[in-house]
């Protein structure tokens, strides 16, 4: 019952997609209703399936899953099928959950209702329509041009997710990610009309796919190995122990290359140092919704993929002893990209990509975690993170959308996104504002409500707990920067006096918007509860530490809880409650980008990567292009190469016309042979006369040749 | 049945003959298609023969010949379409005026 | 080994004594004994046609309210071979123009396609061509066959109606093969055999025509399509085509399509009684009873067969003559709109309530495949009601708005 | 020789005979009706397999269907078969060489072939082969998927069909 289910999840939006590509374009109510009906199917199979799994005893030795053979490969076949382990079960809980809101949420974001556009096109922005009413003219926001399309996406984006995380083996998980990738792709260039939504679309896709070669290496080289894509083939520890004891090259053993490749890919998939460059720029895609698929929900698959190879990654390590290099490499670089984010993060104007930047900041955290081989605290952080900072997306989005209504309203252009054109919000969309501000707190870690305490708390005491000193400083600092943006960016847009007109004008958003936010609302608080370490001071062990033991089923042997420490506890009160309180203290007064310190030019401009790639990848992948290759190798060598063959050719066509035709040919054997020739050059001419007989003749009479060869040479 | 099984093959590989001899020789379409079908039917003809002559217990001969009818239904109906479509448009069914596809 | 109980045995072991006596080998007896019965069974069947000549012409008058020929011969039963005395003394014309070899094919094909059928027509349980595995199929093939006849024959005789009438011919049968197929496939079904043989076995007990009235409809409508008579006698229309692809044909070409149709007529009337009536047995169980054991003699079961041939021929001759002719879209429309789904319907319901009700007693079989025809007639008639009022409609609107406008332009 | 052996060669030679028929004879129409006669003449060898099924499809497509298509498709275009002259093209002394050619090493191959001059055994009375090949042919173990394609591709052709000849619609 609970196989046939989890095959039926991902099936809806796949349908629901054709469905609204090909037959309902033209009708934008039928075209959502599909779109939300498909994904509400998705979601009660996923809550049903997480039901069951949660009532299973054990249920990491009692998984669900099933598999069907699809490809025969020689003697064997290639297997696929779905699993909902622990694990899985979790994520694909949040996974329905956010799905659903964005769903519901671009109703609103795209004005459903509204009249159409005065000149909108497709390809662009909506511009906003002219209405006449008691007499006055004024305008309002105007419907997607391309409303039916954007939901036909998100259904096949809805399609890969849900696919990715019922996947029982990396292949149909491969699958889901690269139709991920392409949705990414076609929702930040949705506004293909606009060159910075193109060249941004075409960069994440760019930068995605480098990560993809190798995790496609990766993938190779499992199967190539072990001859199977099946996790549970592959994570059977005989397989690891062959995996981890085999030496590969650099050092490190099989398990460790293909941990790496793999983990490539999810650096790229969840914009990791140094393939983060993507992510900010993909907040070009239509704004809320794009950017939370974005960065919410679509990166966490990298994560989730870590998190799902992770005893792969592991492969020989046992909690306690020292890191090996796969996983000192993943903690260096989750922990360098949370600090690094972090930093640029602080110095946005745009309130889309401070969340940006947050969002990969956030990530590293998870990277970090795992790395250093808290499993559990990852994935715990994954789930919390994707709800809060889902919420703090569609807040944004909601905003945002406030913002352009007062654009439209006043008339004039100011950016509806620059946080320094906003100000005195928390009035004007009181739930926007409580919904955000729960989001932000979570995000910060604010103490023992929000459930980005608690995720972000068991990181801190599984690093202090096992050692890793230096992740845990520089994930502290990290913190510390996170909760001093978060104040800094609601100062700025909720507080104080309205800084534009356009501010000013801001009205609340309708209830489809709205609705998702409170949902998520609820999710961002409440969440954490269900991770409270046992030993915390107070409340530990008044509820189960629940979350711990699900997910820590999943793996062969469940990790151990690390005692508890007063040191990370009081680290992450301090950075949290510090952070949030320096925000606020320095931005009350801020009004205007010139009175903001942190203005400063390195990070202002996100230490200058986007350059730094320019001039190291780009200009020499053109040059390469364009004067190496083209001019040089084409023009030069192998031009130069025909050239001197042809004059070769010519060279010896003289010699011979003048040499071997004219007293050969022509004077020994005549015109005799030349009318032979003739005849029968006009005779074969025929035979290339586009006559279908003819080429029939031909090719049969070559065949008849050959095989007359064949048979008397054989015989 | 005391025919043998090799009789049925030369007579099925003089039908094949015949048949490529008039797809190959005849200048009008449909009589290319009827050379055609003469082909099918000669494979036809050995399929059966050889389902007879092995293990008639085993039903793959037949199946194989049932699913060429098949085929050679759908053959025809798509290639006189075509033919009949050709002749409205440049008024002729000789294969060889058809030749739109020179060089 | 008695002639009485097995003639036809009998009579084989007869001849093949007296050739192997003359010194033949046993292979080229069978080949001459085989000749043999198919000359007889031609000749039966070409004599029966004669006498249905007589039949023809006696029942239309009597369904015209005359007498018909009543003076060669006690009841003009003389008269057929006076009129074959006629039609081969007529000129032979071929027309100018014409292709004179298929000129000649289209009447032997079409003669041809009739007796072929004769091979599968189980005559009595001893008596008969060959016990075809698949006769019920080889019964659509030999429909192809008439097809052919009449498409060369119309072709050949260099005529616009002839032609015509050609076309309009192998439209009806085309269409109307499928419904046929399928109304095969019920008795098929509920036989689980395709033999005739086997199929009349299977209605010992009860006819089909009980099991699926409304495929022996089907069949029956289907049948007189493909025999092309009243009210499916498009192909010849003599008020249109003046007489379709017969047009140019004189004498006894003429005669040969002519007696193929009769025969025709007959030989699917013979086809209705076996398929639906039980062929020569069907006698509700009655030949086991000791006192009716003479039922299953070959010579009595073949005259039971007869006379149910003849019936199944007069229902035809019936309808024929008390229908007029349709139009060519409604032919077709009729076909494909009416028939075919209906026929399908009723194939679905066969197959499926045939294995629901497989357990129970046979009383319950028969009751519940009877009602669940009647329940479908039914149902179907009430929707061909409902189109049929809403058509009305439609044209009574139509003719009051035409009504209109005419008068406005007065 | 026995009875089937002459019943054989005589329908070998119709099959043979009209299928040469079919490729040389100059009027179209006489070239399909050749063919309905070379088909028929490979219905009988059906029979004589005891592939009685298959003999029957043979008629009522082959026949039935295909050969009034073609009859009709040389109607249609019938300005073109009424042309008077060569029905081959040129050079068609080429595809008979090339016919010969193949057929004579098709003949050397198959008697030089020890297995292919067995006869057949009789098939036992207890086995329909009738009844096989329709479980055969709806059985999931079997072909159901190649008959299932095999509808699906009917059904393909049915519809290419009527819409390359019906035409534009104006």
């Amino acid at each position: 019952m609970e196989n046939i289910i989890i095959w039926l999840i991902p099936l809806p939006p796949l349908l629901s997609f054709f469905a609204i590509i090909l037959f309902t374009n033209k009708n934008k109510a039928l075209s959502h209703g599909i779109a939300v009906g498909a994904a509400v199917l998705s979601w009660l199979g996923s809550m049903v399936i997480f039901i069951r799994a949660i009532g299973v005893e054990q249920f990491g030795k009692h998984v669900f899953g099933s598999s069907i053979n699809w490809l025969p490969t020689g003697t064997s076949w290639l297997k696929i099928g779905v699993l909902i382990d622990p694990l899985s079960a979790a994520v694909i809980f949040f996974v329905a959950w956010t799905v659903l809101a964005i769903f519901v949420y671009s109703i609103g974001y795209h004005n459903f209702g509204q009249p159409k556009g005065d000149h909108d096109v497709a390809g662009l922005p909506p511009h906003g329509a002219t209405i006449t009413e008691h007499g006055h003219k004024h305008t309002v926001p105007s419907i997607e041009p391309m409303y039916s399309r954007f939901f036909a996406f998100i259904s096949l984006f809805a399609f890969g997710m849900y696919t990715l995380v019922v996947s029982d083996n990396l292949l149909t998980l491969f699958i889901g990610w690269e139709i991920m990738g392409l949705c990414s792709y076609l929702l930040i260039g949705f506004w293909f009309g606009k060159p910075s939504a193109r060249n941004a679309a075409v960069k994440a896709f760019m930068t995605t796919r480098i990560g993809d070669v190798f995790m496609l290496l990766g993938i190779a080289f499992v199967y190539s190995f072990t001859g199977s894509l099946s996790f549970k083939e592959i994570f059977k520890p005989e397989m690891l122990n062959a995996l981890a004891s085999t030496p590969a090259f650099l050092g490190l053993s099989a398990a460790g290359i293909i941990g790496l490749l793999l983990f490539i890919g999810s650096v790229g998939k969840s914009a990791q140092w140094p393939l983060h460059v993507w992510l900010p720029d993909a907040m070009e895609g239509p704004t809320p919704v794009s950017a939370m698929i974005h960065a919410a929900t679509m990166v966490s698959a990298g994560v989730f993929m870590a998190i799902r190879v992770f005893p792969l990654i592991s492969a020989g390590w046992v909690e306690g002893m020292p890191l090996n290099t796969t996983m000192s490499i993943i903690a260096f670089i989750g922990s360098f990209t949370a600090l690094f984010a972090a930093t640029i993060a602080v110095a946005q104007n745009d309130i889309k990509r401070v969340l940006a930047y947050s969002t990969i900041s956030q990530l590293g955290f998870m990277i970090a975690a795992l790395g250093i081989g808290a499993y559990v605290a990852a994935a715990f952080h994954l789930v919390t993170h994707a709800f809060f900072k889902a919420l703090l997306f569609l807040g944004s989005g909601s905003v945002i959308h406030g913002m352009e209504h007062g654009v439209l309203h006043t008339g004039d252009h100011v950016d509806p996104q620059d946080m320094f054109n906003m100000g005195g919000l928390r009035k004007k969309m009181p739930i926007t504002f409580w919904t955000y501000l729960i989001g932000g707190f979570a995000l910060s870690g604010f103490p023992v409500l929000t459930a980005g305490f608690w995720s972000k708390d068991e990181i801190f005491a599984e690093a202090f707990g096992n050692g890793h000193l230096v992740v845990f400083i520089v994930l502290a600092i990290a913190a510390f920067l996170t909760a001093f943006y978060t104040m800094r960016q609601i100062t700025l847009t909720f507080f104080g006096q309205p800084r534009s007109a356009a501010a000013d004008h801001a009205t609340e958003t309708k209830w489809t918007m709205t609705l998702p936010l409170i949902v998520l609302a609820v999710f961002a608080v409440s969440f954490g509860w269900v991770g409270i370490p046992e030993h915390f001071p107070g409340i530990g062990g008044l509820f189960p530490n629940w979350f711990h033991e699900f997910v820590g089923s999943t793996l062969a042997e469940t990790p151990g809880a690390v005692a508890f420490s007063w040191v990370p506890l009081v680290t992450s009160l301090s950075v949290a409650l510090g952070g949030l309180f320096f925000g606020w203290l320095v931005y009350r007064k801020v009004n205007t980008p010139s009175q903001d310190f942190l203005q400063i030019p390195v990070l202002k401009n996100k230490w200058y990567f986007d350059e730094i790639y320019q001039v190291v990848f780009i200009k020499p992948a053109s040059w390469i292009a364009e004067t190496f290759t083209s001019l040089y190798m084409d023009q030069k060598v192998i031009d130069g190469f025909l050239h001197g063959a042809a004059r070769f050719s010519l060279f010896l066509g003289h010699a011979f016309r003048n040499y071997f035709d004219k007293p050969v040919i022509n004077e020994f054997i005549g015109d005799g042979t030349g009318s032979v020739v003739k005849t029968s050059g006009s005779e074969l001419r025929k035979i290339q006369a586009g006559r279908i007989q003819y080429y029939m003749i031909a090719s049969i009479a070559i065949l008849v040749i050959i095989s007359l060869l064949y048979y008397f040479i054989l015989a | 049945m005391s025919i043998p099984l090799s009789w049925y093959l030369i007579l099925a590989a003089a039908l094949f003959c015949i048949g490529l001899f008039g797809v190959l020789s005849r200048k009008n379409a449909i009589a290319i298609l009827l050379g055609i079908e003469l082909m099918l039917n000669a494979v036809n003809i050995n399929l059966v023969a050889f389902w007879r002559y092995q293990d008639p217990v085993k039903m793959t001969g037949q199946v194989f010949a049932i699913i060429v009818f098949a085929v050679a239904a759908a053959e025809v109906a798509v290639g006189l379409a075509l033919i009949i479509s050709v002749y409205r448009r440049r008024k002729t069914v000789i294969a060889d005026e058809i030749d739109l596809m020179k060089w | 080994m008695v002639f009485v109980n097995d003639p036809i045995k009998y009579l084989d072991a007869v001849i093949r004594d007296l050739l192997t006596g003359w010194g033949l080998s046993n292979g080229l007896s069978t080949v001459i004994i085989y000749f043999i019965g198919i000359t007889v069974l031609i000749i039966f069947a070409m004599v029966l046609d004669i006498f249905l000549v007589w039949v023809e012409r006696k029942v239309v008058a009597r369904f015209q309210d005359r007498l018909g020929p009543n003076r060669i011969g006690p009841f003009g039963i003389i008269q057929p071979f006076a009129d074959i005395i006629k039609l081969i003394i007529k000129e032979d014309i071929t027309p100018g123009g014409a292709d004179k070899f298929l000129f000649n094919l289209g009447p032997v094909l079409a003669i041809s396609s009739v007796i072929i059928l004769w091979a599968i027509l189980p005559i009595s349980s001893k008596i008969f061509g060959v016990d075809l595995n698949v006769a019920v199929l080889y019964l659509v093939a030999a429909g192809a066959l008439g097809t052919l006849s009449i498409i060369v024959g119309g072709w050949a005789s260099n005529n616009k109606y002839a032609l015509l009438g050609a076309f309009r011919m192998v439209a009806n049968m085309i269409s109307y093969e499928i419904p046929m197929v399928i109304a095969l496939l019920i008795p098929t079904i509920l036989a689980d055999s395709m033999s005739v043989q086997g199929i009349t076995q299977a209605q010992g007990g009860m006819w089909f025509a009980f099991l699926s009235p409304l495929a022996l409809i089907i069949f029956l409508i289907s049948a007189i399509a493909e025999l092309g008579r009243s009210p499916f006698d498009l192909n010849e229309a003599e008020s249109e085509i003046v007489a379709g692809f017969h047009i140019e044909y004189t004498g006894m070409k003429f005669g040969l399509f002519y007696a193929g149709e009769l025969l025709h007529a007959f030989t699917f009337g013979g086809f209705i009684a076996v398929l639906f009536f039980g062929g020569y047995g069907g006698f509700f169980g009655l030949e086991k009873i000791g006192l009716f054991s003479w039922l299953s003699n070959p010579f009595v079961q073949a005259i039971v067969f007869l006379a149910k041939a003849m019936f199944g021929y007069w229902v035809i001759m019936w309808i024929k003559y008390s229908m007029p002719r349709i139009r060519i879209d409604h032919m077709l429309a009729f076909n494909w709109k009416f028939l075919t789904p209906l026929a399908l319907v009723v194939l679905v319901n066969t197959a499926i309530l045939g294995k629901v009700l497989a357990g129970f007693p046979n009383w319950i079989y028969v009751l519940g495949m009877f009602s669940s025809n009647i329940v479908i007639g039914f149902i179907t008639i009430q929707i061909l009601r409902i189109y049929g009022r809403k058509q009305r409609n439609t044209l009574l609107k139509n003719s009051s708005t035409n009504g209109k406008n005419q008068e406005q332009v007065a | 020789m026995t009875a089937d052996r002459i019943i054989f060669l005589l329908t070998a030679g119709v099959i043979l005979g009209s299928a040469i028929m079919v490729v040389v004879t100059r009027k179209l129409i006489h070239a399909a009706l050749w063919l309905v006669a070379a088909l028929f003449g490979v219905a009988i060898l059906y029979g004589i397999l005891q592939a009685g099924f298959l003999a029957v499809v043979q008629v009522v497509v082959y026949i039935g269907a295909i050969a009034i298509l073609f009859i009709f498709a040389v109607m249609l275009t019938r300005k073109e078969t009424l042309e008077k002259g060569t029905q081959t093209r040129p050079n068609w002394w080429l595809p008979g060489i090339l016919g010969l050619i193949i057929l004579i090493g098709l003949i050397i191959l198959i008697t030089g072939h020890i297995d292919f001059n067995r006869t057949a055994e009789q098939i036992p009375t207890n086995i329909d082969t009738l009844r096989l090949l329709g479980v055969a042919l709806v059985s999931p173990d079997a072909f159901v998927l190649p008959f299932e394609i095999a509808s699906v591709l009917l059904l393909a052709a049915l519809v290419g069909a009527v819409f390359v000849a019906s035409g534009k619609k104006e």
